[in-house]
C-alpha cells in the first residue's frame, strides 16, 4: 500500500506505539495561522497540523472572506481560497513537512475549490464527505453534494507523486451527538466506499466521542472489523474526535472528558486524536490552550497500556449488527456507493436523527439512557428496531438536557450515576 | 417537529448564510412549537434568497434567526435588510453569537436594530429574554389564537 | 472605435479638456493599498489608480513576495500574484469604476501571470512592450519576451465585453533619461505595432519629460503625428511622464519640474500625466504627497491655455525625421513587427545608450548639452548620424553631472542657463 | 565601457535579482574602470545563479552588489552566501539603498558583513566610502599592477 505523506506519519506513529493528536484550528491571517501551526509543531506531542477554513469559505464566499481580511475583521478560520496557494505555501514553508503534515479541515458540501486550492498549496490531506458534509451542514441538495464529492476524490487520487492524497471521512461525527453510534459506523463505512470507488486509497474514518464509554468503544471496535471487511484494499486508519457536543465548564471535567477519548482511542486502536480543550465550553480556544490539550492527551495516551489486539466477536456487537444491516441494505440499492446513498436517503433508508436537511427524512429519534447509552425511540423507514418503553416525542427542556449530558456527568461526577467502565457495551 | 393547528401562528427559523449549526434550530424549534407556533425550519447556511422566498410563501407571524458561527453581526445584518425590502411590519428577531469574540456581542446590538430587526437576543439572559418576548408577541391580537 | 473602462474614461476627460493625473504607487498589503487608491480617488483632480506591483513579482518570484507579506516585512510594491484575483478583487471594491479606473504597472519583461491574474481581478489597463520592459528591466532573452508578450496581447484582446483591454507603451521612458527622444518616439510606434499586430486596438503611447522642454515638445507632437500615419485604425492617446531622473530635491525645484510637465503635457495634446511628487528626490512617497502632487498637477493643468490643435511640420521637426527613418529601418527587417524589432537589436539598426541589456549593442552614447538638448555622440550602427565635436568617452564624474542636470537645473535655476522656452526644439 | 589592458584586474558588477535599476550599475562601470580594472558588467536582475556562474568563469578580484530597490538587505544576503560556498576570499562588497525605509539600512550592515560581505556601503559617504575602500585594495599586491 503506498501512502502520502499524512497517511505515512500517521502509520509510522501508530506502529511506534504513538497516539497522533491534532487540534482544531484556524485563524484569518496567514501570520496568525503560521504561529498557531508552528505552536502545535513544537508542542511536546506527536502531533499533526490542522488547517480550519472559515465559514464563508465553507460555503465558497471567497469574496466575503476575502472582504473581511481587507477591512482587518476576524474570521473563525483560515480563507484557503481567497489567500490562494502562493500565501498558503508561503505560510506553510518550513512548517509544513514529512514529519509534521497539515491536514484541511472544511465542512464544505461543495468543495471543489477548496480541493483545487489545497492541492494547488502543496497539501495533500482534507476531510469530510458528500453526506457528512452536506448533511449537517447545508441546504445543498444531496445528489450535487455527491457528484461533486466524487470530482473531488478523483481530483485526489491523481495527484502527488502516485502515493496520492489523503481522505477522512466525517460521517462517524453526525451532528457531533444524540445519534446511535450504529448509524454513524455504518455512513463511516458507505463513505468510505464513495472514496475507495472514486479512486481514493489512503482514508480514514472518524468517530466522535458520545455518552457511554462502553458503547462507544464497541462502535470503534465495530468499524475497525467492518473496515477491514468492506475496504480490505485500501490503507485506512481511524480516528476519534473528543465529544463535539456541549463540552464540560470545569476545567476538571473538561480534562476528565479528554482523558476518556484518549482511553477510547487507544483501547479502540485508532491510531489519531482530534482534542477539544479546557474553553471548549466558552469560546474558540487560544493556540496556548490548544497546545496544552495536545500536550495533555499524549501524556494521557502514553499512560495507557499499549493497545492489546482484543478479540471482537461481531456477533456479539450492537453497532456491528445494525451498522453492517444498514451498509447492506443501502449497498443493495444501487451498484454504485454515491447513487445508493442518495437513494437511501431519498427512501428514508437512511435517516439521522435532529438533521435539519431538507432531503433527511429527520422521522429517526434517540434518547440518552440514563447510564449514557444513545438508544433509538424512532427509525422512521430504516430496517432498525426502536428501543422500547419510550415516548419518541421530546420537548425543549428535555433535549437541552439530552445536550447537557457530558456536561452534566464531567462537572458533577458525585451527583450522576458513576461513569461507566470502558468496556464494550453489551 | 410536531403537528399543529392549521390557524397556528406561523415561524420561519432560519440561520446565516455562512452558519451551519443546528442545534440551535433544533431547540428552538421544539421552543417555538410549545409556544403555539407552527414552525417552519429552513436548517443550516441558509441563502438569504431562500429565506426570502420562504418568508413570500409562508408570510409568517414572526422570524427567527439563530446563529452562533460569529458572523452573525455582517450577514444578520445583510439579512435583515433584504427582507426589510419585503416586509416592513413582521417581527424579526435575531439571538446567539454574533461576533467571534463572544463576550463584545452587546455591541453589535444597535446596529442590528437600526437595521430591521425587532429584537436581538444576546448573552446569558439570551433565551429566557427570547421566551419573555414570545409572550408579549402572544398579546397581538393575530395571535391572541394559540396560547401555549 | 470600442473603447474599455480605462481608454474611455481618459478619452471622455480629454474631450471635456481635463487632464488625466495619475501616480505611481504600490503598497505591500490590501489594506495599505486600497487605502492609497481611496485617497487618488478622493484627490482634487481627474485621478486614475495606479497597482504599481513589487520587484519580487516583476520579476516572477511569487514565493519571495508572499514570505514577506507573511513574515509582515515591506515590499516596494503590491504583490498582485501573491495576494490573488480573490483578495484583489475585494481590495478593489467600490473604487474601481468607471469614474476611477486603475491602471497596473509592473516593469516585468515576462508577465504573462500578471496578465492572468490582473484580469481575473477585473481590471484591464496595464502598460510595458516587449522592448520597452526587457531591455531595460532584465536579462531575459528579447526574443523570449516578445514571444510571451505576444500572447499578452492576445490576452488582453479576447477578455471583457469585446470592449478590449487597455494597453501603454512604456517604449517612451527607455532608461528614464539620457536616451535622446527620436528613439524612444520610434519604440513608441514599434511597440504600438506590435501590440496591434496581436489584436490590441486601444492603446496610449507614453513619453518622459528630458532635460529641454522644447525638445520634448517637439517629440511629443511627432509622435502624436507618427501615431497618426502608422497606426490609423486604433484608439490611441498620449501619456507624458515627469521626469523619471534624479530628481530635484527642493520643493520649488520639484514644483517646477512637475508644473513644466504638466506644461508639456497640454502642449503636446497628451490626455494623461504620471506625477511625480516632492519626495521624490529621498525616498518612496507618501500616500499624502502622491495627492499633493496629483492636485498640484491639476491646477497648473487648468492655468493651461486649452492646447489649440498645433501645425506640425513633420519636414522641420528632428525627431519626426531620425524617429520615422528608424522605424522603416526595422519595419524593412521583417513583416512581423516582434521579428523586426529583434532583428533590429540583434544587428545593432536600433541600440539604447548606456542599456546594459545583454542583447542591446550598447555603443550608442548620448550626451546633454548646456540647454538640455539631448544629443548623440555615438550612433554604432543604427542610421543616425552624432552630433559633431563631441567626445564619445564618458567618465564617471561627468556621467554624474549629466544625470544631475535637471536637479541643478530647477534646484538652482538662477545660477543656470534660463529654461528653455516651451517651442519645438529646431 | 572602455577597454583594459589584459592583466588588469577584473570586478564582476551585479545587482540582486528583483533590481531593475542600471544608473548605479553604469556610474560604477566607470568608476571601477577608472580604478583599473575590467569590469564585467551582469546588469538588472541578474539571478544568483548567473552571478555565480559569471564568478566562476571570471575568477574577478573584486564583486561589486549595488541594489536600490530596497529589498537589498534579503537578497543581497542570500546572494553572498550562495558565492561564499564557492569562494571564501575574494572581496565581495554591497551598496546602495537595503531596505524600503531609506534611512534605516545602517541596521542591515551588521548582518550583511556576517553572511560574507567584505564591505558594505550605505548612506550619504556611500561612494565616497567605497572609492576608499577601493583603494585599500590596490594595496593587495596582486592588484598593484593596475593603478589609477
Amino acid at each position: 500500500m503506498t501512502r502520502g505523506r499524512f497517511a505515512s506519519y500517521v502509520a509510522d506513529n501508530q506502529a511506534a506505539g504513538r497516539l497522533v493528536v491534532q487540534p482544531r484550528m484556524g485563524f484569518a491571517t496567514t501570520e496568525q495561522m503560521r504561529g498557531g501551526l508552528l505552536a502545535v509543531r513544537a508542542a511536546r506531542a506527536t502531533t499533526a497540523g490542522t488547517l480550519t477554513l472559515d465559514s464563508f469559505t465553507r460555503v465558497g464566499d471567497h469574496a466575503s472572506a476575502a472582504r473581511a481580511l481587507v477591512h482587518g475583521h476576524d474570521l473563525n478560520g483560515y480563507p484557503l481560497v481567497a489567500h490562494g496557494a502562493v500565501m498558503t505555501r508561503a505560510m506553510l514553508e518550513d512548517i509544513a513537512a514529512d514529519d509534521f503534515p497539515v491536514q484541511v479541515r472544511h465542512g464544505s458540501a461543495l468543495p471543489l475549490g477548496i480541493f483545487h486550492a489545497l492541492l494547488d498549496a502543496g497539501l495533500d490531506a482534507t476531510e469530510g464527505g458528500p453526506v457528512s458534509y452536506c448533511l449537517p451542514y447545508s441546504r445543498v441538495p444531496l445528489r450535487a453534494a455527491i457528484d461533486e464529492w466524487a470530482a473531488c476524490c478523483e481530483l485526489l487520487a491523481t495527484v502527488g507523486d502516485g502515493r496520492g492524497a489523503h481522505l477522512e471521512s466525517f460521517a462517524g461525527c453526525m451532528l457531533g451527538q444524540l445519534c446511535p453510534p450504529s448509524l454513524l459506523v455504518a455512513l463511516g463505512i458507505l463513505e468510505g466506499l464513495f472514496f475507495r470507488r472514486h479512486g481514493v486509497r489512503s482514508l480514514s474514518l472518524s468517530f466522535a466521542q458520545q455518552t457511554n464509554p462502553g458503547q462507544d468503544l464497541d462502535a470503534l471496535l465495530a468499524l475497525r472489523h467492518l473496515a477491514a471487511e468492506f475496504l480490505p484494499d485500501c490503507d485506512v486508519h481511524l480516528v476519534v474526535y473528543t465529544f463535539m457536543g456541549l463540552f464540560p465548564r470545569t476545567p476538571a471535567g473538561a480534562a476528565e472528558i479528554l482523558a476518556e477519548s484518549v482511553r477510547l482511542a487507544v483501547a479502540g486502536g485508532a491510531a489519531r486524536l482530534i482534542v477539544k480543550t479546557s474553553a471548549e465550553a466558552f469560546r474558540i480556544p487560544t493556540v496556548a490552550e490548544n497546545v496544552a490539550a495536545l500536550e495533555f492527551a499524549a501524556t494521557q495516551a502514553a499512560r495507557c497500556a499499549a493497545p492489546t489486539r482484543r478479540s471482537f466477536d461481531p456477533a456479539a456487537s450492537p453497532a456491528y449488527a445494525e451498522a453492517r444491516l444498514l451498509v447492506e441494505a443501502v449497498l443493495d440499492l444501487h451498484p454504485e456507493p454515491g447513487a445508493a446513498l442518495a437513494a437511501a436517503f431519498g427512501t428514508g433508508l437512511l435517516d439521522v436523527p435532529f438533521c435539519l436537511h431538507p432531503e433527511n427524512a429527520n422521522q429517526a429519534r434517540s434518547r440518552v439512557e440514563p447510564d449514557g447509552t444513545l438508544r433509538w425511540t424512532r427509525t422512521g423507514r430504516m430496517p432498525l428496531r426502536p428501543a422500547t418503553g419510550h415516548a419518541a416525542d421530546l420537548g425543549s427542556a428535555e433535549l437541552i438536557d439530552m445536550l447537557a449530558f457530558n456536561q452534566r456527568r464531567f462537572d458533577a461526577p458525585t451527583t450522576e450515576p458513576t461513569t461507566p467502565a470502558l468496556s464494550p457495551a453489551r | 417537529m410536531r403537528l399543529s393547528t392549521a390557524n397556528a401562528p406561523v415561524a420561519v427559523l432560519s440561520t446565516i448564510p455562512s452558519d451551519s449549526h443546528t442545534w440551535n434550530l433544533v431547540y428552538l424549534h421544539l421552543l417555538l412549537e410549545e409556544h403555539g407556533f407552527r414552525v417552519v425550519n429552513l436548517g443550516a447556511c441558509t441563502p438569504i434568497d431562500d429565506l426570502v422566498a420562504a418568508h413570500l410563501r409562508h408570510t409568517p407571524d414572526l422570524v427567527v434567526v439563530s446563529t452562533v458561527n460569529g458572523h452573525g453581526a455582517v450577514e444578520g445584518e445583510q439579512l435583515v435588510r433584504r427582507l426589510r425590502r419585503h416586509d416592513h411590519t413582521t417581527p424579526v428577531v435575531i439571538g446567539g453569537n454574533l461576533g467571534v469574540a463572544g463576550s463584545a456581542d452587546e455591541r453589535h446590538v444597535p446596529a442590528l436594530l437600526d437595521a430591521g430587526y425587532t429584537g436581538v437576543f444576546v448573552g446569558d439572559r439570551a433565551v429566557d429574554d427570547f421566551r419573555a418576548h414570545l409572550h408579549t408577541l402572544h398579546a397581538r391580537p393575530h395571535l391572541a389564537a394559540s396560547p401555549v
